[in-house]
């Protein structure tokens, strides 16, 4: 009923976080993620995700890029003498269908250049995303769908 | 613990995300409405403090310490964007327009249909 | 003792013995009254009795008799007439429902009475008092299905109470200026309480009690609308007891507080008033009991007045009047609640020749009214010839008393004779009722009393050395040996006496034009000290309300500009006064983050007073919490820090969870002039509270606690952070406090949220929670 | 809120978020922190979870109402200073003992106790509160 | 030090209680968020102040190394918070239900219990 | 060349006066408005730059202690402009037109 | 640092406090099972009762008794400390909670129950009982807020609009009140550095010439007159007061001024004696016209409970004229005269709920027929009354008689005269209820007669038994006045003379 490997990831994050790597902390930190888990077990839905750690490893490299490469264009864009923006909202088909690969993509996007997820359709099938150049809409959905959503859909597949 | 090596990376960093939270700051200021000023806060305010939380993991140099702010930080990561994600949804579906300047919008016919099934009042 | 437990007897018995309760329940007071009556010789003798037992005292309070002529001619009066008005009261009130109920009020009220006469110490005198008050009130208001009974009894307990606390607080001055707080002791220090400054303050006070309580002018009003309580009552309250509390009073102070120019002018002056005032009202009045109330009031301004002059014969004649009234009155009240009983009406305008119907009634009435007119042979007269004689002994202003006093006594003549004669004499009239002799019980009393003012001035050494030289003695102070008799004396007091006769012949024959004339007269005035007591009563309730409405205006902001008023004042007015202000503070260097995040807290301020629209100003709130956070971190307190980062996130967060539920006016504004005044009440409590603390933390600073703390926190209570240890440990119960705080918040908000008011539960079914 | 973002997201941050509130209430006897902080971040786990997918979903995680468990938390704090009794030493005495367990000696105390009684007041509480003014059935 | 948190504490008071000398509840509400802050500072500084050293000890020792910030008055001021908190949460919801009840956040809207057209006490007897 | 500490402690005094100036500016945002998610947004933001501020303040006084508060404060900050989503939200429109009639009677 | 070792005797100190705590708690785990909610709260009563006679009988016998939590030695932890003004009152308190808790059990409806009634009555008792034992300022702040919540819990139990209203009000102003005091101990600790209130006794002569104990003494004079509902900050009373159901006015009105006024002879008198002194003139005062200010508003009232909640203002200043006077005598009669006015307050408000039971009203304008209907009832309200405006046989009659002697003996005309005067307003106030109510006939009641259902009538028979009961106390305080005075005296004494309060915290010889 609770994926057992949630379990694992909180009791390691348990363990981390007290810094005390000792058995009988380790069961602790079972027992409270257990614990924790069983209160949100309704709401898990364990979807059987197979990680692939390099690709993963990739993308998270590709997101710290994006996200000093974005920290920095928006910083160059605010002190520029004259606001030269053209924002707006763009909807981005998805090809993703999972909800935490439609998060994670989300998410990510959000945290990258000049882009922020507002809101996902009903039927999951479109991101609308807020640009703040949205001068060419169809440029930034190319960059997205090679960008984070292939590499997402390499990641857990 | 990191010796002089870890002082200046940790000097450096907070030197920069310092700098990054004021863009983030100037930008909150200046940029015309408040779905771009998200922009500026949700990436590089966030940025910014991720960048002191690792600063401080590093000079700390205590294993467990340094944990928990890559913690802190990630845990900052993987909030603000949600964060963001809702304040910019209900503002939009609250009814704040975007700057006049602004030259799509692609949402809007799809919240006429969600409004009609009632989904804005969530819950 | 005996009349309480009587009291709780009464009802009990009513309802097993029915009507014959009446008689049962008479053998309490008789056995009360033989009790006393065998004490008659030993104080015949010059002796005193006295007892008691210590009841609290912490209170100096003694539960102490003592019985001296006066005392116990009161005692002897109340138990004596006691017995006969309840052996009355048993006929009178006969089916009555709640006969019960009367018998034990009456027997309470006896208590008291006797309670009163008898004490020794000053608070058991006020308590016994402040019973009869109480009682009286009960009593008074039996009848409470009519709204002039329900009047009369708050009244009566209004102005008699407001006595009681009059002579409350005059007993408690006499016993600070004398130092004693017994009566007993009390009379061997008149002359210390003479002396004394507070004499004068003790007197008016003590007067105060008495006054209202023996109706003298101008509380007499009081006394007349008692007659709404059931003849029974007025006969007992108003012959031996209630309204002689008063003059028992003055008479047992006399020795102590008498002789002294105030003492001897007030009391002639007021009782005279009361005299002249009484006798003119009774000659306005057609109701039996009405005439007899006001020649009462008379009465008593006449014994208030004797005893006011002082001199050895003054006080013998107010021992005889004291004995004689209480007589004939009470048989002259019995009389007229007969006549009412039998007849139907106390309506002396539509009674007549009731002589055949109700002849031993008749004589009983006549036997009273001959005692009451001050005819020879009978005690009334023994009392006005001593009081004639009283007169010759007196000069200058007082001798015009004597003049009300002739006046006076010969319109209570002409009542006397308009109750007891009028009603049997001439033809007879149709009545409501059919009249006819009432049973024993009824015109036993009558009959005993006025026996008895025939008997007492036959017998009069018998009665003078058991009762009025005792009396006199004790009222004056030095021995006193009354000596008057039946046998006539020519001298000037019999020439006043047969003046008095002739005037109240007179009267007597012109009473219905009298009448009229003072009704004209009084009409004409218009107001009297009664509806003046109605205007009173509306005016302090309307002044009251007024008062209320002001002080407790139903505005939240007014009690809060109130209250921090309060605030700003509490603390800067003794800081001025003492000198408590701070010297001036030196602002000491700080580091520029720390000014940043002090400028980021006053901008939050700021930002948080000057929002225009509520909402702005909720997340302005975030601002200041978040600087202060900051600073508390910069000054070293993490785990505050930490918790307020934490509240004010939290707090902003419910405002916004409330907010969204609310549908307010975006605008919200006060008025400049009310703003200059927040501001400036606003600003001055700010003052006040900076003042304060540059001036505490301008002193040195003990810190043993701390220290304390935080030595011993790790090596004893194995805590490394110091402040979670004081909270779980050290202060331990402050936490314990704090999260039953928390606790009950939670129960209280869900209540609050869940619980909907009748009006909205009818439209909605009550929700289960989970 | 029907958001999917938010939804997908929230299990993963209440969970997250509980776990470091017993943490912070665990550990504040020596650090910053104690059961009166840690409450008060499970009880916003709780207020998230409850935002995210509705009240009903955090009556039936709890299992026991929130006031229950407050109620629970204050009986437990005054308990804890009860033992002091037996030991004839004052209400609220701190006591300790270290039993070991699995070869590691764990450090428990009547103290411990009356902070978790502490954590568990604040998390009922508040999350009854919240909870209340987050039901709209009720209105 | 203590004289600049003197004159903030001030400030607070100030500021507190001229919102709370409003007509209208959630300002009120807001001034006594704000006068609890300054309820709090002013415990804070009673207790003197100390710069960034936590009263806690480092690990391995028994004692503080140094001096550190007063404990004492920060355990109250932790106490106090979380009352205030409390209160404030109830005054928050009770407004809330004064609303929902009487329809306003106006305080002179709010006669229920003392209504404002409360008439004289029976007269008579 | 500075040691590495005194940069540590130069570099942490700049970011702190940096970080000072970003407080002041969000806190004009906040004041400002003029909408109620622009105020929302810059308390968020605020939050973000106090546990920037933290950070650098743990680092130059050297208590680890203060990694936490930074921690807890990135929690219940979500949870702030969480609440307020949902109150922009379900207020939604009706809060806009007030806030916009307020501010026509303001002029 | 553990003190001496402490016998399970000296447990009782803690026990008012605890037992109500653990048994709210407990009710709060069973909180849908209401069945057992008023058996569990009578049991928690009466074993408060038992351990206050205990403790009163023990420190009566031998002297204040003290109890540092934790075992830390005072004033490093929290102290309680009893003396004989502090287990009186709780006592006295118990006793009517306990009373108003027999009253409840028919009275509050299952809602109320499962909405925490009785966790929040018995909360409310530890604060209560927590603030007359407790011997730490800022723990007695604690248990300030502790009842005060619970009163906030308790009022609006039942959210009719008028509770809503008068709670606000109530609420919002006490909060200040006890904000005020949380200041006041600010300022307090930070000018001696102490909090324990035998140590700060001890210390206070010798406090630097320059702290400002005046300013000090007067802002906590300010903040008690305000819990105390003193005028001119006893707005929160008279608007809040009548909303609750009458039980909850009854615990309040009995108890909750109470507090105020323990609290501050506390203050001023065990540790600001000689700024008392200063104040004496502004208490006196203040007393006065709460007195009138009290009396005067009862008389403009024509609802009962309002009647009762100003009633219960002018026995306020009645209790404040002893603290004006400070002398063992005044001080004595402010104590009998707060213990009198805690049983007979309450007892006013229980009546009240009967009237409406069997009247229909609370109103004077509606009200009648009451004798007619239900003599003992008007027995009870007779002696009631009685009792409420200081006339003989009832057990206001002594301490005001006290306290007037004590103003006499003072010089403090005035203060008698008030004393005086508002008693006899009340008598005014009450004999108008009593003539209007019970004695008139004509009036037919605006609401008409509640039916009599076998349940209300099981409830007023319960009513008419916890009133029969508060009566005899008045009654037994009214005749037999010595024990009651002579504890009050020994309260007082205590409060003069601080050094057995001191030395029970602080043993002789007993170092740190
Ligand atoms: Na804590
Ligand atoms: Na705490």
């Amino acid at each position: 009923m609770i994926p057992v490997r949630y379990v694992v990831l909180l009791a390691l994050a348990w363990v981390g976080m007290s810094g005390s790597f000792t058995l009988p902390n380790l069961i602790l930190g079972i027992a409270i993620g257990w614990g924790v888990l069983f209160l949100v077990r309704d709401q898990l839905r364990a979807a059987k995700v197979t990680v692939r750690p390099w690709a993963a490893l990739l993308l998270a490299l590709l997101f710290m890029k994006e996200l000093i490469l974005s920290a920095v264009r928006v910083a160059r864009l605010v002190l520029s003498p004259r606001l030269d923006v053209k924002p707006g909202i763009f909807a981005y088909p998805l090809q993703v269908e999972r909800d935490f690969e439609i998060t994670l993509l989300a998410n990510l996007i959000t945290l990258t250049p000049g882009t922020l997820s507002v809101d996902v359709s009903e039927d999951r099938r479109t991101l609308f995303v807020h640009g703040m150049d949205c001068s060419d809409p169809e440029r930034a959905k190319e960059e997205i769908r090679i960008g984070f959503e292939r590499r997402i859909m390499e990641a857990f597949r | 613990m990191m010796g002089e090596f870890g002082d200046y990376l940790a000097g450096l960093l907070i030197v920069v995300g310092a700098l990054f939270a004021l863009t983030a700051s100037i930008g909150l200021l200046r940029l015309p409405d408040v779905f771009t000023r998200m922009h500026a806060a949700s990436k590089a305010g966030t940025l910014g403090s991720c960048l002191m939380l690792v600063a401080l993991a590093l000079h700390i140099g205590e294993f467990a310490t340094g944990v928990r702010a890559l913690a802190g930080a990630g845990f900052f990561v993987l909030t603000a964007p949600i964060a963001a994600h809702l304040l910019a949804k209900a503002s939009y579906s609250a009814g704040y327009r975007m700057w006049e300047g602004s030259v799509r919008d692609e949402l809007a016919q799809n919240v006429v249909s969600s409004k009609k099934n009632g989904q804005i009042q969530g819950g | 003792m005996l009349p309480i437990v009587g009291a709780l007897l009464a009802p009990l018995l009513v309802r097993v013995t029915k009507h014959y309760a009446g008689w049962l329940l008479a053998a309490i007071p008789l056995i009360i009254f033989v009790h006393f009556a065998g004490m008659l010789e030993t104080v015949g003798n010059a002796r005193t009795v006295s007892g008691g037992f210590d009841w609290a005292p912490s209170l100096g309070l003694r539960f102490a008799w003592f019985l001296d002529g006066l005392s116990l001619t009161f005692a002897v009066l109340i138990s004596g007439i006691g017995t006969l008005i309840v052996i009355y009261s048993g006929g009178y009130l006969k089916g009555h429902p709640h006969q019960g109920r009367f018998f034990s009020f009456m027997l309470l009220f006896m208590g008291a009475m006797l309670g009163l006469v008898v004490s020794d110490s000053f608070l058991m005198l006020f308590v016994y008092w402040e019973l009869t008050s109480i009682t009286s009130f009960l009593l008074i208001g039996f009848d409470h299905g009519r709204e002039a009974a329900r009047r009369a009894a708050l009244q009566a307990l209004l102005v008699t109470g407001l006595g009681g606390l009059s002579l409350l607080a005059g007993l408690l001055v006499v016993s600070q200026a004398t130092g004693v707080s017994e009566l007993s002791a009390l009379l061997g220090a008149g002359e210390a309480l003479r002396q004394s400054p507070l004499y004068l303050a003790a007197l008016l006070l003590v007067l105060g009690g008495a006054f209202t309580k023996s109706a003298q002018f101008p509380f007499h009003f009081w006394l007349p609308n008692a007659m709404e309580a059931p003849t029974p009552v007025s006969a007992y309250l108003h012959s031996a007891t209630m309204v002689k509390a008063g003059v028992y009073l003055v008479m047992r102070l006399n020795p102590v507080m008498g002789g002294t120019a105030a003492w001897e002018t007030i009391l002639p002056l007021f009782g005279g008033a009361t005299l002249a005032v009484g006798a003119v009202l009774a000659i306005r009045q057609v109701d039996l009991k009405l005439m007899l109330a006001y020649t009462t009031v008379a009465s008593l301004g006449l014994l208030v007045m004797l005893t006011g002059l002082g001199s050895d014969k003054a006080v013998e004649a107010a021992a005889l009047y004291l004995i004689a009234h209480s007589l004939f009155k009470g048989a002259l009240f019995m009389v007229a609640g007969l006549i009412d009983h039998e007849a139907g009406t106390r309506d002396v305008t539509r009674l007549a020749g009731l002589r055949r119907a109700m002849p031993v009634t008749f004589a009983a009435a006549m036997l009273a009214a001959f005692s009451m007119g001050g005819l020879p042979l009978f005690f009334g007269f023994l009392a006005k010839e001593e009081i004639y004689l009283a007169f010759t002994e007196t000069d200058g202003w007082r001798l015009l008393l004597l003049a009300v006093a002739i006046g006076a006594n010969a319109l209570m003549f002409a009542i006397g004779f308009a109750v007891a004669l009028r009603p049997f004499a001439g033809a007879p009239i149709a009545t409501p009722k059919h009249a006819h002799e009432g049973p024993a019980s009824l015109w036993l009393g009558p009959v005993v009393l006025g026996g008895a003012g025939l008997v007492a001035a036959l017998a009069s050494a018998t009665t003078h050395r058991l009762l009025s030289s005792p009396t006199a003695s004790a009222v004056a102070g030095t021995p006193v040996d009354v000596t008057i008799s039946v046998v006539p004396h020519i001298g000037v007091p019999l020439i006043l006496s047969a003046l008095t006769v002739a005037l109240g012949i007179a009267a007597y024959l012109g009473l219905d034009r009298l009448r009229s004339l003072t009704a004209g007269v009084l009409a004409g005035i218009g107001w009297g000290p009664d509806r003046g007591f109605d205007q009173a009563l509306r005016a302090l309730l309307r002044f009251a309300a007024g008062l209320t409405r002001i002080v407790q205006s139903g505005r939240l902001d007014i009690y809060m500009t109130a209250t921090f008023i309060a605030v700003a004042a509490a603390l800067l007015v003794p800081m001025i006064v003492t000198g408590e202000l701070p010297s001036a503070p030196v602002l000491p260097a700080l580091r520029f983050y720390e000014w940043a995040v002090m400028a980021i807290a006053v901008i939050g301020l700021a930002a948080v007073v000057q929002a225009r629209s509520r909402l702005t100003a909720i997340v302005s709130l975030g601002i200041q919490g978040f600087a202060v956070a900051v600073l508390y971190m910069l000054f070293g307190a993490p785990d505050l820090s930490f918790t307020q980062f934490m509240v004010e996130t939290l707090a902003v967060v419910i405002l916004a969870l409330v907010m969204t539920r609310l549908r307010l006016s975006p605008t919200d504004h006060r008025p400049l002039r009310q703003q200059l005044l927040d501001m400036t009440i606003a600003g001055a409590c700010g003052l006040a509270f900076t003042l304060l603390l540059l001036k505490v933390t301008q002193l040195p600073f003990d810190d043993r606690l701390s220290q304390f703390f935080a030595a011993y926190s790790k090596t004893i209570a194995h805590g490394r952070n110091v402040v979670n240890v004081i909270i779980v440990d050290y202060r331990g119960l402050d936490t314990l406090g704090e999260i039953a705080v928390v606790m009950i918040t939670g129960l209280a908000i869900l209540a609050l949220i869940r619980i909907r008011s009748k009006k909205t539960v009818a439209r909605a079914s009550v929700a289960e929670d989970a | 809120m029907q958001t999917l973002i938010f939804r997908t997201a929230a299990p993963f941050l209440t969970g997250l978020m509980l776990m470091f509130s017993v943490f912070v209430m665990l550990r504040g006897h020596n650090e910053p922190g104690g059961g009166f902080t840690g409450g008060l971040i499970a009880a916003s786990a709780f207020a998230i979870h409850g935002i995210a997918f509705g009240v009903p979903a955090v009556r039936r995680a709890l299992y026991f109402h929130p006031m229950a468990v407050a109620g629970f938390g204050l009986f437990l704090a005054a308990i804890a200073g009860l033992p002091s009794l037996l030991f004839g030493v004052p209400f609220l005495t701190g006591l300790w003992a270290s039993p070991s367990l699995l070869g590691v000696s764990v450090d428990l105390s009547t103290v411990m106790f009356f902070d978790i009684g502490v954590y568990f007041v604040v998390v009922g509480s508040f999350t009854s509160i919240a909870l209340a003014l987050e039901d709209r059935e009720h209105d | 030090m203590e004289s600049v948190f003197a004159i903030l504490v001030g400030l607070f008071f100030a500021a507190g209680i001229y919102l709370m000398l409003s007509r209208h509840i959630i300002r009120i509400l807001l001034g006594v968020s704000l006068f609890g802050n300054a309820v709090n500072l002013l415990i804070f500084t009673n207790g003197r102040l100390m710069r960034e050293i936590p009263p806690v000890i480092a690990e391995g020792l028994d004692v503080p190394a140094g001096a550190v910030a007063n404990p004492l008055p920060q355990a109250l001021i932790l106490t106090a918070i979380v009352i205030s908190f409390s209160f404030f949460a109830f005054l928050l919801v009770l407004a809330y239900r004064a609303y929902q009840e009487i329809g306003t956040d106006d305080t002179d809207g709010m006669r229920i219990a003392e209504p404002a057209d409360d008439g004289l006490p029976p007269m008579g007897y | 060349m500075m040691s590495g500490a005194a940069f540590l402690e130069a570099s942490a005094i700049f970011a702190l006066g940096i970080l000072s100036v970003s407080f002041l500016l969000v806190v004009v945002r906040v004041v400002k408005g003029p909408s109620l998610p622009d105020r929302i947004l810059a308390l968020d933001m605020l939050v973000a730059v106090a546990i920037g501020f933290i950070a650098v303040f743990g680092i130059r006084s050297g208590f680890r202690l203060y990694v936490d508060v930074a921690i807890a404060l990135g929690l219940v900050g979500f949870l702030a402009t969480v609440a307020f989503a949902r109150f922009v939200m379900s207020g939604g429109a009706d809060a806009k037109k007030r806030e916009e009639q307020a501010e026509e009677e303001q002029r | 640092m553990i003190a001496a070792p402490v016998t399970a005797a000296d447990w009782l100190v803690v026990a008012p406090v605890l037992v109500p705590i653990v048994c709210g708690a407990i009710l709060l785990m069973i909180r849908h099972n209401v069945r057992w909610h008023a058996l569990v709260a009578v049991a928690a009563l009466l074993a408060m009762a038992a351990a206050n006679v205990a403790l009163l009988t023990r420190v009566l016998g031998e002297g204040p008794v003290s109890m540092t939590m934790g075992s830390w030695l005072p004033p490093f932890g929290i102290s309680f400390t009893v003396d004989a003004l502090g287990a009186m009152f709780s006592l006295t308190a118990s006793f009517v909670a306990l009373a108003c808790c027999a009253y409840s059990v028919l009275d509050i409806d299952v809602t109320g129950r499962r909405y925490g009634f009785y966790p929040f009555l018995l909360l409310m008792m530890a604060g209560v009982s927590g603030a007359f034992l407790t011997g730490d300022m800022f723990n007695l702040y604690v248990w300030f807020e502790v009842f005060l919540i619970s009163s906030f819990g308790l009022l609006i139990l039942g959210s009719e609009k008028p509770q809503i209203d008068g709670a606000t009000k109530y609420a919002i102003l006490n909060l200040v009140g006890t904000t005020l005091f949380l200041i006041a101990t600010g300022y307090l600790y930070g000018t001696f550095g102490t909090l324990n209130m035998a140590d700060l006794a001890a210390r206070v002569g010798q406090a630097d010439a320059a702290a400002p104990l005046t300013t000090l003494a007067s802002l906590f004079l300010l903040a008690f007159c305000m819990k105390a509902a003193a005028f001119p900050v006893n707005f929160w009373l008279p608007a809040s007061y009548h909303t609750p159901p009458v039980i909850t006015g009854a615990l309040f009105g009995g108890l909750l001024t109470k507090v105020g006024i323990y609290a501050l002879l506390r203050t001023m008198l065990t540790i600001f004696a000689v700024e008392r002194a200063e104040l004496a003139g502004v208490i006196g005062w203040i007393a006065a016209a709460t007195m009138l200010v009290g009396a005067l508003g009862a008389l403009a009232q024509s609802d009962i409970r309002r009647i009762s909640g100003f009633l219960v203002i002018s026995g306020v200043g009645v209790m404040l004229a002893g603290i004006a006077l400070g002398t063992e005598r005044g001080l004595s009669g402010t104590i009998f005269y707060a213990v009198h006015s805690m049983v007979s307050l309450s007892a006013l408000y229980l009546l009240g709920g009967l009237m409406r039971q069997r009247g229909g009203s609370f109103s004077l304008h509606s009200l009648s027929g009451l004798y007619t209907a239900s003599p003992f009832l008007t027995l009870l309200a007779m002696v009631i009354s009685l009792a409420v405006a200081g006339l003989p046989p009832g057990s206001g009659l002594w301490p005001k008689v006290m306290l007037v002697k004590a103003a006499l003996d003072g010089g403090a005309w005035p203060l008698a005269m008030a004393v005086l005067l508002s008693g006899f307003l009340a008598t005014i106030a009450l004999g108008r209820v009593f003539i209007l109510a019970f004695w008139r006939t004509d009036t037919v009641a605006a609401g008409g007669r509640p039916a009599d259902a076998p349940a209300q009538a099981a409830a007023s028979r319960l009513g008419v038994a916890t009133i029969t009961l508060l009566a005899l106390a008045m009654v037994g305080m009214g005749v037999m006045p010595e024990p009651f005075v002579r504890a009050a005296t020994a309260a007082a004494s205590g409060l003069i003379d601080t050094s057995a309060y001191v030395q029970a915290v602080f043993p002789p010889g007993g170092g740190q």
